[in-house]
């Protein structure tokens, strides 16, 4: 029973790390952005639908909205104004990678200051579990959480193969100089890439903050599995991203069966170290060449 | 007051060291690494364990902790060196993330979180060194050899192979040069080197836990190699004295609210990465500004 | 521009600082968590001990203005260890206020070498009574605490089966020690004990052990916002045992929390209406200026500052200088202080004695007083 | 591409070929090139390729973009490892190698994009090719090392880069940075050279310098393969021309023979 109730926990905390590892994926793959401050957007969703619920009182429809704005905007503002000016002059995987981690602290830090660093998480009845049958508790939000992110990877998929953003998206994950060649702007595409990779995190941070809580460290770890998971599903590969997530999610719950919560983080290297040592390219990533 | 600096002072030399270090792999051979701090780590510990049991010589401690990193590195870069950038910088994360869960659990080697207490002063030949003056003295010395060694190296053969190697991995391969064996060398060479660093830093302290040796200390000196330039003798060092002399510069600054300093502190920290990486990429002391990697 | 910025903000404060010390002034370090998770409890322990230096500059019962010069640990003992460097060396503190075992641990070896008094008021790591004489603690230990509480449990309330979620550091491990040594003597038992990082917040996964492990008590061993965090998620996923933890509990953040409310916790025994004029003006001062009651905490540092003006002003008195060293000495030759909550003596190892209540936590914000448990 | 240094040509080039006389058939087959095969998933890059590269003649690969040439390239080089066959160099075979061993045997090549050490001097750049096994000191004291330098010297006179020995590879002009990556292989004391599209986008100047030195290479008992789409080359300082196209290869042979094959031109002139 144990075993089953551990399985489900895992597959709620998996379903929203596959959604947010499946933004970063997103914009690492059609970008080759290395957008470490991605963990900052999940913060930034999560302490503003906070505010905006707690402070503001809004309704929750409200809050999501802000949230998904927030979201949205702030990953698009950097793209155009961090991103764009590192990449005009021969940007180095490691520069774009300092500055979003420069960015990522600033930002925890200014939620500290704004919000208060201690936790804080919503109070919501939907949170408090129900026993479905002996020794296996579910609370509403488990099974929220699944649905959101199930219909957020259908849409996803969607839009991906069906529109023409989707598909440029695509294409200048495979080739850059091939969307130039069909009047697409590899900039353009990039704020686009962005404004989906960000909108992404949003159902994350809010189970997030509906479920365990926030700090404005928050985003910290969220990142460091994102990143696990992207390497683990294969660089590039939307479906391996989400399936490493959910994969990461299990992991760490399952492992507590017999190991403490202090391991979890290290049961999520060691997976990725796993990867990288015998299968580099991922579960589905393409074979990659020097 | 004059304390106060001579302790400013070593944790610089400190820090130096593993800012040079590390911009040997980094800037030099081009292997971005996210866990510096785990060999730094592994440097204390070794050297507080054999202070504590052993003989709390210089030149008995200090050896075995270089000896303890060099051999750690060699384990753990010999299957991640294989893989390209990206995937190195993510192993080097992982590796750090690991290592930091081990640094917690193996309480036996390095007593958790609650660390290791009461390591006794670093004797040179017998006589113990704990005065600030006389200990800042000897991490100069240490800081002044690393620097030697390195300039040397990166002006031999050797450092030419690690800059092609850098500079295009496949060409240095065409060219005959066996990359996994510099690359593994230049490694093993900094974790060790590192390692002295944090010899010292156990020393100096006399007090080290996990605390000092997590991702947030891997990404500090990261940055005071990045800001200060990379590739160039005097970036780490600059970066290092400007990033350890910041926090002290600004509790100072007594019209700051006491509470916010410490996120004060880390918003300066990081803006300075972003504005460095949009305007001056190459890091304060650009060997070729505009440029750089 | 960067480095003429940062070359500036360094000159300037040395021009700072240089003008901030006055002659007159008598200075006390503080290494409190300033910012960070757990910043909650610098602010607590702030006021306790600003208190106090009000009182005792309204009494004039020094010869100068006295200034507590506060420095941030983040409750991490580098920080700890940097801040402390700081105020010996540069400040030249006789006397500096601790928090958090970690930070206390790491401090102790700077405070014997350089003879500079080192007190705590909030870690209650047991072993932070053996970190040499110029460490002080004006808090009971958990030893006191976990005693106390697992007697009331098992004997007045019939409890049996324990499980133990803790921090997986030196308070949390002193705390698994102090259980797994008193349960059985008192006829019950640790059934399992679940160790969490420092800095996990998802506990959905240790609810579902504790609850498969059915207790009668879980015993929270954390502090800080994780504190929090493990509660709601324990009550969230179906733990209905009784909760139960240490001093850590009489913050105002989980004395209002919904989930918390039943669970018991120990303090330091305090009867907050006694007639004793020092209790009764901190009480009645304290209400005054933030308009609720003091816990526990407060009390400590307030009590932690007391000392210092109780054997400075002795030491003035005999024309002694204040160092850390005189100090310690006037410690010794004191047998009573009169602190908060009553006269109160230190143990030769340099750590108050007081009695343990144990209260219930009734959204009143400091408690209900279930039982009191004398000192053993 | 190919239209400026077609006119130049004339002036650079008052014989076809190499300088080699006689027939290429008869010569010691130095590179031999047994059924080789790649797939990149389902791709069929290189398809069943049998090839001979002979020494102290300048083979040239011809074919259409998508060829399948960089791949036989990468696959000689070692840096892709083949799904089938053998490349066999002197006998040996190279199927597993590392590339700096295949590298050590003797067989050095350019890239297509160069992949100079961009950070580094011109003179680094060729001293570093000098140095593959080095550990931390090459060995031979200071008269090695003297001679060494003085090689690098003439290196730089003979590919015109000696003013430029102090600059980064990076601030280099195009020509000069393609000049360099030929440098580099120069010090390496390779038998055999793989050129990848070495004069593509050369001024008419450098193009004759670039005829100049690969002609008094091969005088000097260099082999020469080379990668080109620049008609110039191949009609006219090649030896012997192989005709890839989807990866297979299609011809191979002298260019008269592969020249007049109406099929081949088709495709050639076709898909250009």
């Amino acid at each position: 029973m144990l075993f089953l109730q551990l399985l489900a926990n895992g597959l709620q905390v998996g379903a929203i790390y596959a959604l947010t590892a499946a933004g970063f994926s997103l914009i690492f793959g059609s970008t080759k952005i290395f957008h470490f401050a991605h963990g900052a957007t999940f913060a930034i969703a999560a302490y503003l639908f906070h505010f905006a619920l707690a402070g503001l009182g809004l309704h929750w429809t409200f809050a999501v909205a802000v949230a998904a704005l927030s979201a949205v905007v702030f990953g698009v503002l950097l793209d155009r104004l961090m991103y764009a000016p590192i990449q005009r002059h021969e940007g180095s995987f490691f520069t774009v990678f300092v500055a979003s981690f420069g960015i990522g602290i600033v930002v925890q830090n200014l939620l500290g200051s704004v919000f208060g660093r201690g936790f804080m998480s919503v109070s919501t009845p939907l949170s408090n579990s129900i026993e479905v049958m002996p020794g296996l508790y579910l609370s509403p939000l488990n099974g929220l959480a699944v649905v959101v992110a199930i219909v957020c990877f259908v849409a996803l998929h969607f839009f991906m193969t069906h529109t023409f953003i989707g598909k440029g998206l695509r294409a200048l994950s495979e080739n850059p100089e091939l969307v130039r060649t069909f009047g697409l702007s590899p900039r353009r595409l990039s704020t686009y890439a962005f404004a989906l990779g960000s909108l992404l995190v949003v159902p994350g941070a809010i189970f997030t903050a509906a479920g365990t809580g926030i700090n404005p460290a928050v985003g910290h770890h969220v990142m460091l599995i994102s990143l696990a998971a992207t390497i683990v599903g294969g660089i590039g590969s939307l479906r391996g991203a989400a399936c490493a997530g959910l994969l990461i999610g299990v992991a760490e719950n399952l492992a507590m069966w017999k190991l403490g919560t202090q391991w979890s983080e290290a049961i999520t290297f060691a997976i990725l170290f796993f990867f990288i040592i015998f299968k580099p390219s991922g579960f589905f990533g393409r074979a990659t060449v020097s | 007051m004059t304390a106060y600096i001579l302790n400013l002072l070593v944790l610089i030399s400190v820090y130096a060291i593993l800012a040079t270090t590390l911009n040997f792999i980094i800037g030099y051979a081009g292997i971005f690494s996210l866990a510096h701090a785990v060999f730094f780590g592994i440097g204390g510990y070794t050297a507080a364990l054999v202070a504590m049991n052993v003989s709390p010589e210089f030149f008995v401690a200090v050896p075995a902790a270089m000896a303890a990193a060099a051999v750690t590195s060699l384990l753990l870069a010999l299957p991640a060196l294989r893989v390209r950038g990206e995937y190195f910088v993510a192993a080097s994360l992982g590796l750090q993330v690991l290592a930091v869960t081990l640094f917690s659990e193996w309480k036996s080697f390095t007593g958790g979180i609650g660390g290791v207490i009461g390591i006794p002063a670093v004797e040179l030949f017998g006589f113990p060194v704990y005065k600030p003056w006389q200990f800042l003295v000897m991490a100069l010395i240490c800081l002044a050899i690393i620097i030697a060694i390195t300039r040397t190296l990166v002006h031999t053969s050797f450092g030419r192979s690690l800059k092609a190697i850098r500079d295009s991995e496949s060409a240095a391969l065409a060219s005959g040069k066996n990359i996994t064996v510099i690359k593994t060398f230049s490694v093993v060479l900094s974790s060790a080197l590192a390692a002295v660093a944090g010899a010292l830093y156990a020393f100096y302290m006399s007090f080290i836990n996990v605390e000092s040796f997590m991702l947030d200390t891997s990404v500090m000196v990261m940055a005071m190699v990045i800001i200060g330039g990379t590739a160039t003798i005097v970036g780490p060092l600059l970066g290092a004295a400007l990033l350890m002399l910041m926090p002290s510069a600004l509790t100072y600054l007594t019209f700051l609210p006491q509470t916010e300093i410490g996120s004060i502190q880390q918003i300066v920290y990081g803006l300075a990465m972003v504005l460095l990486m949009i305007f001056r990429p190459g890091g304060i002391v650009s060997s070729h500004p505009g440029g750089g990697k | 521009m960067l480095r003429k910025t940062l070359s500036a903000i360094a000159f300037a404060a040395g021009l700072v600082s240089a003008a901030s010390i006055q002659a007159d002034d008598i200075e006390i370090g503080a290494v409190f968590p300033l910012s960070g998770p757990n910043a909650t409890y610098g602010d607590i322990f702030m006021s306790g001990a600003d208190l106090a230096a009000r009182h005792i500059n309204e009494d004039e019962m020094l010869s100068g203005n006295l200034n507590i010069l506060y420095e941030d640990s983040q409750a991490l003992p580098q920080q700890g260890v940097v801040a402390m460097n700081k105020l010996i060396n540069v400040e030249g503190v006789p006397y500096v206020l601790s928090a958090f075992t970690g930070v206390s641990k790491a401090i102790s070896t700077l405070a014997q070498r350089s003879e500079t008094v080192a007190v705590n008021g909030g870690g209650v790591g047991p072993d932070l009574a053996e970190l040499g004489e110029y460490f002080w603690n004006v808090i009971p230990l958990a030893n006191n605490e976990v005693g106390a509480l697992a007697r009331y449990a098992v004997e007045d309330l019939g409890h049996k089966r324990f499980t133990l979620v803790y921090v997986d550091d030196p308070l949390g491990e002193s705390i698994l020690g102090e259980l797994e040594k008193t349960l059985p003597e008192l006829g019950a038992e640790l059934v399992e004990s679940h160790s969490i990082a420092a800095s996990a917040q998802q506990f959905s996964s240790v609810a579902a052990r504790v609850r498969s492990d059915n207790p009668d008590v879980v015993y929270v061993a954390s502090y800080g916002s994780q504190q929090l965090q493990i509660v709601k998620q324990l009550r969230d996923n179906g733990v209905k045992a009784q909760i139960a933890s240490y001093s850590a509990f009489s913050v105002p953040e989980l004395q209002e929390q919904a989930e918390a409310q039943g669970a018991l916790f120990t303090t330091q025994s305090i009867d907050w209406d006694s007639d004793d004029p020092v209790t009764k003006r901190f009480v009645d001062d304290y209400k005054a200026e933030h308009d609720k009651n003091p816990t526990s905490y407060i009390a400590n540092y307030y009590n932690a500052v007391r000392v210092f003006g109780l054997l400075a002003q002795a030491l003035e008195e005999q024309d002694k200088e204040l160092t850390g060293a005189n100090l310690l000495a006037q410690r010794k030759a004191t047998e009573t202080f009169e602190l908060v909550g009553g006269e109160v003596s230190f143990q030769e190892n340099g750590t108050l004695q007081a009695p343990i209540q144990v209260l219930e936590v009734d959204g009143s914000g400091s408690g209900k007083v279930v039982s009191v448990k004398a000192a053993e | 591409m190919s239209a400026e240094p077609v006119t130049a040509r004339e002036t650079a080039n008052p014989a076809p070929g190499s300088g080699f006389t006689g027939s290429t058939d008869d010569q010691e087959v130095l590179l031999e090139i047994n059924s080789l095969s790649k797939n990149f998933g389902g791709l069929q890059a290189i398809s069943d390729v049998s090839l001979n590269l002979r020494a102290g003649i300048i083979t040239t690969l011809v074919g259409p973009n998508g060829a399948g040439k960089t791949t036989l390239f990468n696959m000689i080089t070692g840096h892709i490892q083949p799904s089938q066959g053998d490349v066999r160099w002197q006998g040996e075979s190279l199927i597993g190698k590392a590339p700096w061993r295949i590298a050590r045997k003797g067989i050095a090549r350019t890239f297509q994009d160069l992949r100079l050490f961009t950070h580094m001097t011109v003179e680094e750049n060729i001293l570093t090719m000098m140095e593959p096994g080095s550990w931390l000191w090459q060995p031979g004291g200071k008269s090695r090392k003297a001679r060494r330098y003085s090689k690098v010297s003439q290196i730089m006179d003979r590919t015109g880069l000696t003013a430029k020995r102090h600059t980064r590879a990076l601030d280099l002009a195009y020509a000069e940075r393609k000049f360099l990556s030929l440098a580099r292989i120069m010090a390496t004391d390779s038998r055999l050279w793989l050129l990848d599209e070495p004069a593509s986008g050369l001024d008419p100047n450098s193009y004759n310098l670039f005829l100049q030195l690969l002609r008094e290479e091969v005088k000097e008992g260099i082999t020469v393969c080379i990668i080109e789409h620049n008609l110039d080359i191949v009609v006219n300082i090649s030896d012997r021309i192989a005709f890839l196209d989807q990866g297979r290869l299609l011809a191979d042979g002298e260019p008269e023979t592969i020249l007049n094959d109406p099929a081949l031109a088709a495709i050639y002139f076709g898909e250009r």
